[in-house]
Formats: structure tokens, C-alpha cells, sequence
């Protein structure tokens, strides 16, 4: 990344964070350090397949949702 | 081992022994929920999906002790208030977990968390469509029963009273109808089991299963509340399939009457 | 292993496994009365006196099939309507059947099957001077209750409903507030069970047994719900000792809310 | 028994049968054939044990009710 | 004009419109008892008797409150246990009170405030034989019930439940029997009515009155739930008297179904 | 004064005096459909439409019974089972009896004769924007109550059990929850009643009304069961506003204690 | 009416009688002697106002209801 | 009453005072200064009717209650 690059801001699991412009969400998750393997991701409320991970980018404002496995009832 | 085979439950292209459904939510510790899932027999748990930050190993944590207990999971969608949430959460469940089978809660309400019928069925039409076994947590009623069964459910599960009340089967009459109107549906009482007695009493309605989670999560001795409900669901189950006695208003001895000592004439 | 220790229960002087006390009339057959019993796990049966004639093997026959089942056998005194008659039944039974036990039963009504609780009162005190561990059953009054008690009694067997109604427990306040007045009187819910959750909400009270006749002889498949009381007997001691959740009036949700995933800003 | 005897009458489990005067109850048993071994003997509605058998008689009008084991709830 | 008469009641050699009867005690104020009980339209009231202090005027003054209402009074034996005790208090009240009305009770435990049936039927007998038109405070039970009538009582006023309880009615099938058996009797329900629609359950029951106090004195507003019980000791005699519906597990429309519009052919 | 003025029920921008809306069906006989409704104090009469011939006058008659009363009618669209024929039922209605009221069934199922949640909110909005005053038929289903609301309904009418049924109210609890729900809203018990005694418990969970037919018409003396649901609902609606007594578990003696003569020490 | 007018068969609460074509809901009336005052009147299950029984013609194949009032619960 | 006579115990509704001995009922209460009309009488848990207060005379260790109308349910 270089400095001239644009940022855009993200919502992660309701926080906001800023990533560059143009950010796959598995470029997203690498620099997140995500390394669970157990996770599932929403984009603005919609499911993102894992096989979709490369090819998904990202828009400033769009709001990201990484789940893993909790207790249930 | 007719006997056995008869007690096999066919569920949603599974097959298990055990009649229960069990939450892994609310226990003391992850120790006694693994030790309370064991105890009460229970092939089937339900768990759920909620946010985690990178790096926080407790999802994977929980996903070992589930894995180890070896028996199916149920992902559910609690939480969610609107189809579209639900239907999400749905599919980050099926990845996450490696099944299509979906508890699909859709609240309608805060007070109650009873099922909200229109959007339960906007739900569980895109999710049969998309290839899920849908368990819809519905509510008594028979006409959104209906609907589910049009939509392509091929399983129900009816609530006995609000989530975690633990007030058993609030109104046995819209219970009875909807498995009369289904003989061949598999229908589950889900939500509001506090004693084994309710239990009993949902399988002796001539229903398929219960689930529940709070009744053992929140009992004083959990482990051994499990292994009460292992043994309701038999009674439940057997005393179905027995086909219980009518009920009387005049009492009639159960001793002969003939044959008595000491009659001599007839007594008024 | 402190499980089966828990498990056992020391009543009338005696020490066994089940909790269910079954009658022995009303099967269709006596092969499905050794069947059911067998399968009901109870250890102790209930048996009674008929007039025979010489010659007559009958009663040969049945005390035969009895002991073949190798279980305590609690005669009682049914029909009878005065303590007189009960008193001298109880007498006939310790020499025939060899116990000093007694389920004494004096009938105060021909509607309703009730006992008498004048001539129970007067019976008791004859049979606990006279040497039997007396069994009464008695109503849901807990005066009558403190009575019989005064009289010696150590074990208390009020009705949950008319003989062979099957109505279950009509009077739960009332089975409770006994329970609570005689914390170590061994009590037994007698007459009126239907059902296996009738039976597990008799234990779920803190009863220490249920005694039943009609409710496995005539399902239409008493073998079968033989097995279901076992489990329900089971479940309801095991459920009442786990020690039940409180009810709410509130749903609560069982699945964790904190970190529902999609969630932004509070919803009403 | 000889033909002078007085005889009684005694109900059987509520059915009058003759015997002679002063029978006990174990001639009485005797008399009807009673070869049980699981019965028991009231008189009167009074029990009468075993062991009194042979010592207890029987007057005319009595009462005697023999009865076995037999189902019960 | 006959429906007034159909409404008048012979009780005790009395006649009356209501089939309510109060109590005197518990109100927030006096001034508030004489106007609830107006309100309630009742025209028998209970009273007690206590130890007075000479000099004071504090009895003297109830009672004129109580002569200013008009209407019948009922005098009890509350808080005596034995049937010596309940003796006495009767034949105090008489003098006092110049009625041979006694509301016979006999309390056989302070938990449930139940009666003693043994010291009751003593009691009762004793009172009968004396001159006294016995209004026996009694439980359901329907032997206790035979013994009473047999002692002479015209009147029995079986519990609902506990004294103050305000439970309603705990075992509607011991009442119901009980009023089955003695068609002829006058029976009151007394004690345990908590609310408008237990009186009225208990009046659809067939009984011919309704005692009760703590349910109007203690209201938040005593003298309009007076007013409430008038209306319902009348909603449940009228019903009573007009013969309920039958119930149906099935619905059935109240519209007729011929004529329906847009009907072209059978709906399924 | 303020007593009557508090009674007083505004009721779809009407006033009347009574709480009870009644129908007009399954009398034995026109006459005694009119004296029934008299006797109950109605105000609000339900009726419905049904093709006629040409030259039947049987309408015509009908209509002038029901005007003969001096009442307000409240058209219902029973057997109506689409939005479609509902609000075209409604329309005709409109025309026909010169109101805007209409009480909306659209019947989901022919066994419990329930209402459609999904074709009754359909024709609820439609019906709402076409300046109806909407009195749906509906279950106790909170959510569905909560879209009626938000569609416009000032006036909600759960049902206490199916039509025609006489089973009372199945499920208090959730009709509580509506009430609570929605304090201002003009909530009314409409189908199940069979007894006085439900209607006076659908007042007391502090319902505003209660709507029956064959509870009344169906009676073995339907004139005098209007009588007695007249006292029903006013028993329940004052019995509501004056607040009852708390249920307690312990008696509690309503004599007072102290004073008791004998008294010498303490009894245990 | 004419021999040569076409007629339409239409269905009047459930049961088909003939009637000439473009009859209006007015004619109709007239034609069935409905001379009761009140009556409301649906085509193809729609409502249809008395004020638009002059205009509103029926079709061959209509449905109609004529509907009174009636006993209702 | 003059000093020489004796004293008896009597209990009035639990409270123990001292009365002459060979007191009757009449004088007992006159002597408390019952003027109430209203009022019964128990001697010993026995009622003792308002005819009897001149005959029925207390012993020493008596116990008297006195009762008056109250509120009851």
C-alpha cells in the first residue's frame, strides 16, 4: 500500500475500521489476523461464501459480520 | 430388539435413538454441559453463531467439546427478527457447521420470544428452496402450521410455552390439533419444558421429540436433570405407544369385588 | 456407584430398587400380569384375599405365578368397609402371605371409593398395636394425615384421584402441603394414576413412591407401559432431586444475546 | 358320627351347610375337603389363627369365611 | 314476578334473596365494612366472639354497626380446635347473639386453617342434639360430608380452599360429587374464593350460596368488589339454573353456513 | 353517578352501557332470540349476510327483529376464508346495515374454525383505508396483534377458545400478555365462552368486553342464560377495577386471632 | 326482447339462468322481481354500490350474489 | 367483705385476680364493673347462661372468659 491510496471505513462485527479502497474480504481477514478456521462471514447482511473470499471486495461503508460457533438453545 | 427398532427415530434423513433435543447454552461450565448432554442421551444439540473477534479462540474452543460429545448438531438462528437475518444466518451456519439442518427462530417479540409468524414463513420458504432441513420454531397454531407444511417443512416444532419460562404445555388443545392434522409430520415441542413431567407429557400428546435446554442448564444438579429427561422421553415414548387408559369420573375397584369375605346381604 | 446407592430405598423395613408399588388384577391375562410387572421393574406387588371354595385352585395358581416373580408382596384389604372387616383381613393376610405388611384400605363411599377416615383411624391404631407395618390408603387430608402418624404410621399412601379414574393428581396443594408437614414419612401417592406423567409429577412433588393397578393393566398394551412407569418413576425421582428450575413469567433467552451478529442499534 | 348327633348350621362362605354339634374348625376343614395349603379361616368375621384349629368350635348359626390369595390392586 | 320467587332461598328456617354471605372482619376501616357489605347485597353476616375488657365499648359498638346492616347474622366458632371449645362458643353466641345459627368451626391445623373432621363431627353432634342450626365449616371430603348429614346437618359448607387463600376452587370433582350425593342439602361454599369468578364456578357447580370475606375486605376497593360478588353469586345461579351448553373438542360455526356467497364448489 | 358514568364504554365511536356483545344465531326460535338478547343487556347484536331469493322475505323479517331491538349491529363476514371474499362480505355489509363495523372473520381451517393471521391482516389494511371500523376475529397470537395494530385496529377480539366450542379461556396466559401489551386498545373475548363464569375471568384479565352466541342461544333456557351473562360481565368488570386479593399459599385466618377465649399458652 | 338477441347465462347465487346480453344489475333486479329493500349485490365476488346498478352490465359467464340479512354469531 | 375472709384466684380471660371466696357470678362481674349488655360467660371452658350468674358460684383456680361480639369471618 502506498500512502496515495484511498481509505474506506468498514464496520467489523459493529466496529469501524479503515482498510483500503478495493480490499478483498480474504485481504480483509489477512490483515485482521482472522486464523480461526470455524468462521462464516456476512457481507451487509448477506452470507459470503468462503469460495467467494478472493473475489468479494469491499466498499466504504459496508458493514462486515465474522461469526464462530457459541452456545445455543 | 423389536423393541429397539421401534424406538429408532427417523429425523430430517437422520437417524438417532434418543427422542431429546438439548441446548448447550446456560450451563455452569462447559464441564457439566458436556457432562449433562451425555448424561441426558441426547443425539442432537443445538448451538449457535455470534461475533468473534480475530484471534479469540473460544468459538473453536466450544466447537471441540461439541465435536467430542460425537452426536448431530443443530444450528439454530436465535436472535434474528427478521427473515433476512435469519436466512443469513442460516447459510454462515451450513458453512460453519457442515449440515443443512437450521432450528430457524424468527422473534417477533421481546417479551414473549414467540416465533413471528409472517416472517417464519418468508424464511422457511427461501431456505427449503436453497436446500435446508428447516426445524421451524413455530408457535400452536394450526393455520401457520399449515403454511409451514405447504412450504415444505417436513418438520415442526410447535413452542409449549415462552423460551425459558419453563411453564411446560400452556394450551395442550392447539398441541393436540396440529398433531392430529399431521400424523406423518415430525413434531417437536421446542421451548418452555421446565420439568420431566412436561416432557412426559408432550410425548404422550403423541409428539415426535422436545427440545429443550434451560430445564437442565438451570436445574440445581444439571448432569443429573439430564439423565431425568433421558428417562421422560421414554416414559413419554412408551406410554404413547402403549395407549394409556381412559379416564373416569366414577371410580371403579381395581381389587375383585367378587369372592369378598363377610357379605352377607346387600350393602347400600 | 453413590448413584444406585441413591437410588435404593428402605421402606416398611425393607430395602429395594423401584420406586413403583403395582397391583395385580385387571390384565388381561396372568402371563401379561407377570409380563407387565416384570417390565415395570417394581418389587413390590399387591395381592388380596378371596373367598375359595374347597377344591378351587385358583388362589394356588396366582400365589404361584406371584412368588415366581420374587418381589415383596403388600396384601391388602380391599372392600372392606369397616375396621372390623379390615382388621380381621389384615390378620388372614399375615398368615397366608407371611408379611407383616398391610395396604389398608377401609371404603367410606361406593361412588368415589374413598376410605373412611373414622374407620381407618380406629383400624390403623388396632393394626400397629397388633404388629403390622401398615400401608393406609388415605385421602389428600392433612389431618387425617397427622392422625394415622399419631397412630404409628410410617408410611402414608394418600389418593391422587378415585380408584381406576385415572384423573391424576386432583389436588396438588394438598399432596404438597403433606409432603411438606412429614419431611420423613415415606409417602405414596395411591389411586388414581392414568398416566406415566402422572406418575412423574407425583415424585416431582417429593413423593417417595406411586402405587398403581389400572393404569398398566388396561393400556391397551400393558407390557409396554410397564416399561413407560419404569422410566417415569425414574425420571420424576431423578427430576426431583436434580431439583427443577424456578417458572418465569417472562421468556428469557436460552442462546446467548451478546454478539448476535447484523446487530447495530437497540431495538424497541 | 352317630345318628343321635344334633347338627348345626354353619354359613360357608356365605352358603348354610349342616355339620355335627361341637365340630372344631380343623374337622369342619377336614369335612370339606380343604387341602390348600394357602388359605386362612374367620369366624364371625374374627380371625381365627391356624394353631387354633383344632381347639376352636363351631356353634350353630356361626359364621365361617375361608379365603385365599387372589389378584389385587 | 315467579323469577323473583325462583331466586329466594330457605336457609336455616330463614328466608333470603342473596346467596352471598360475608364476613365482618379485615376491612381498612368499619365504616368501609358497612358499606361493602350493602354493596354485596348479602343479608347474613359473620361474627365472632372474644374476650372483652370491662368497660370497653369496643363490642358494643360492632354490634351496633352490625344491627344498623339489617340483615342476619351468623355467629362462628373461629380459632377453636377442639369440639369442647366449639361447644362453648356456640352456646356463648347464642345468648349474645340470640340466634341458634352457629358457623361450626373446628380448625385441625394451623397451615391450612382446615378443619378437624374427627372434633367436627363431635362437635356437630353435640350442637345438633342442643338446638342449634349447625352451618358446619367442612372439607370436601364426601365421607366427612355423610357422617355431618347423618349428625343432623341441613346445611354443609364444604372449603374451596385454604381460609383466605383466595385459591378458588382446589378440587371442583370432590364438590361436584359431594352436591351430586345431597341434591336436597343447601351447600355453601366457604372459605378460599378469591375472586368474582370463583364464586360464580362455584354457583355453575350447583351449590346454593358462597361464604366469603377476605376477598372483598382485603380488595383495593372493598365496597365495589362487594358490589362485583353481587353480581356474581347472581351471574352463576341464573346460569346454573339455565342449563350451560355442552362443551365440544370440535368448533362449530354460530353463523348458518347455507347461503354462504362466492361458495361455488366444497372447499377441503 | 360516577359509578354508572364509569361504565360507560366507548366502543368504536359509540357509547353504550354493557360490556357483552351477543350474536343472533342458533336460537330455538325468533322470539326467544329476541327476549335472549334483551335479557342479556347487549347493546352490540351480530348478524350476518347469506344469499336470498328473489320473494324470500326471511331476511326482511330477520332485519326487523334485530331493529325491533334498538341496538347497535356489528356485521360479521363468518365463512369467509380469503381476504378477497372478506372485504367484499364487509362491503356488502356496509350497504346493507348502514355501519362501518364490521367484525372480520376469515376462517383458516374448518377443524378449530380459527382465523388466518396472514388473509386477516390482508383484509384488515384494506379494510382500515377503506374507512371500516375493523373488529377482527383473531387468535392470541401477541405478533399478529401487533400487526392488526400497526394496520390500524383500535378494537382486538381474541379468541378464548375455538367457535362454538364452550372451552372458556385455553390460554389466559397469552392473552394477558396482549393486555399488558396494549393497555389503551379495546380488547374483546370473542368465541369459546360456554359458562358465566368465563366471561367474568376474560374481565377480569381486564378484557373490555366479551363476545358470545352459543353460550346464550344453545343454554336449555336461553332467556335466563342472557340474565346471567349480563351479571357475568358486570361481576368481571367491577371485579377488575376494585383489584382482588393476592393469591397466598398459607391460610390465613380472616377472624381475628387475638382475644381467642380458652386461650392459656401456646399451641403448637 | 327479441328472438334474435343473444343471450348470456349467468350465475346468480350459485345457480345459472339465462338473460339477455349487456342487461344491467338494474335490469336484472327487475328481471328476478327483487323488490326487497334490503339486499346488497356482488359481481365476481366485488362489491358493486346500488348507486352503479343503472351502469354496471353483466357479462355471459358473471357470477352474482344477492345477499340479505341474517342470523350471525 | 371483711378482712378475715378468705381470697380465691381467679383467671378473667388469662389474667389471674383476687375475688372473696363463695363470690358468684353476679357479684364477680359486678365487682369487675361489666356493665356491657352485650356479653357471655364461660366458667371453665363450660358456658355458663345468663340465668345461672346468681346461683353459680367460683372456686379458687377458676378460669372465667368473658366474650363479647366481634368481627368474624
Amino acid at each position: 500500500m502506498t500512502q496515495s491510496e484511498t481509505l474506506i471505513a468498514v464496520s467489523i462485527n459493529g466496529e469501524v475500521r479503515q482498510f483500503p479502497a478495493s480490499i478483498s474480504i480474504a485481504q480483509l481477514l489477512e490483515a485482521l489476523a482472522y486464523r480461526q478456521t470455524r468462521f462464516a462471514v456476512a457481507l451487509n447482511e448477506t452470507f459470503v461464501p468462503r469460495s467467494q473470499y478472493d473475489h468479494q471486495t469491499v466498499a466504504d461503508g459496508d458493514r462486515i459480520d465474522i461469526v464462530a460457533p457459541m452456545q445455543g438453545g | 430388539m423389536s423393541q429397539s427398532n421401534q424406538a429408532l427415530w427417523h429425523i430430517g434423513g437422520k437417524t438417532v435413538n434418543s427422542r431429546l433435543l438439548i441446548g448447550s447454552a446456560l450451563y455452569p461450565s462447559p464441564e457439566t454441559m458436556q457432562q449433562s448432554i451425555a448424561a441426558s442421551g441426547a443425539e442432537i444439540v443445538t448451538v449457535s453463531l455470534r461475533r468473534q473477534a480475530a484471534g479469540d479462540q473460544a468459538g473453536q474452543k466450544f466447537w471441540e467439546m461439541i465435536r467430542s460429545l460425537n452426536i448431530h448438531v443443530l444450528p439454530n438462528t436465535a436472535g434474528c427478527h427478521t427473515a433476512k437475518e435469519a436466512i443469513t444466518t442460516a447459510q454462515m451456519a451450513r458453512e460453519v457447521f457442515e449440515t443443512n439442518w437450521i432450528k430457524l427462530e424468527v422473534i417477533g417479540d421481546e417479551y414473549n420470544l414467540q416465533p413471528d409468524p409472517f416472517e417464519l414463513v418468508k424464511a422457511t420458504e427461501a431456505l427449503v428452496n436453497d436446500g435446508f432441513e428447516v426445524f421451524p420454531y413455530t408457535t400452536d397454531d394450526l393455520v401457520l402450521a399449515k403454511r409451514l407444511v405447504e412450504a415444505g417443512c417436513r418438520i415442526l416444532m410447535p413452542w409449549g410455552s415462552p423460551i425459558g419460562s419453563g411453564k411446560g404445555l400452556m394450551n395442550p388443545y392447539n398441541l393436540r390439533a396440529i398433531r392430529e392434522r399431521f400424523p406423518e409430520l415430525q413434531l417437536i415441542v421446542d421451548a418452555g419444558i421446565g420439568k420431566p413431567s412436561d416432557a412426559v407429557q408432550a410425548m404422550e400428546l403423541g409428539y415426535d421429540g422436545v427440545l429443550l435446554n434451560s430445564a437442565v442448564a438451570l436445574a440445581q444438579d444439571p448432569v443429573k436433570m439430564g439423565m431425568a429427561f433421558k428417562s421422560a422421553v421414554e416414559a413419554g415414548l412408551l406410554g404413547h405407544q402403549a395407549g394409556a387408559m381412559q379416564q373416569r369420573d366414577l371410580a371403579s375397584p381395581s381389587t375383585p369385588v367378587v369372592g369378598m369375605p363377610f357379605w352377607h346381604q346387600v350393602k347400600d
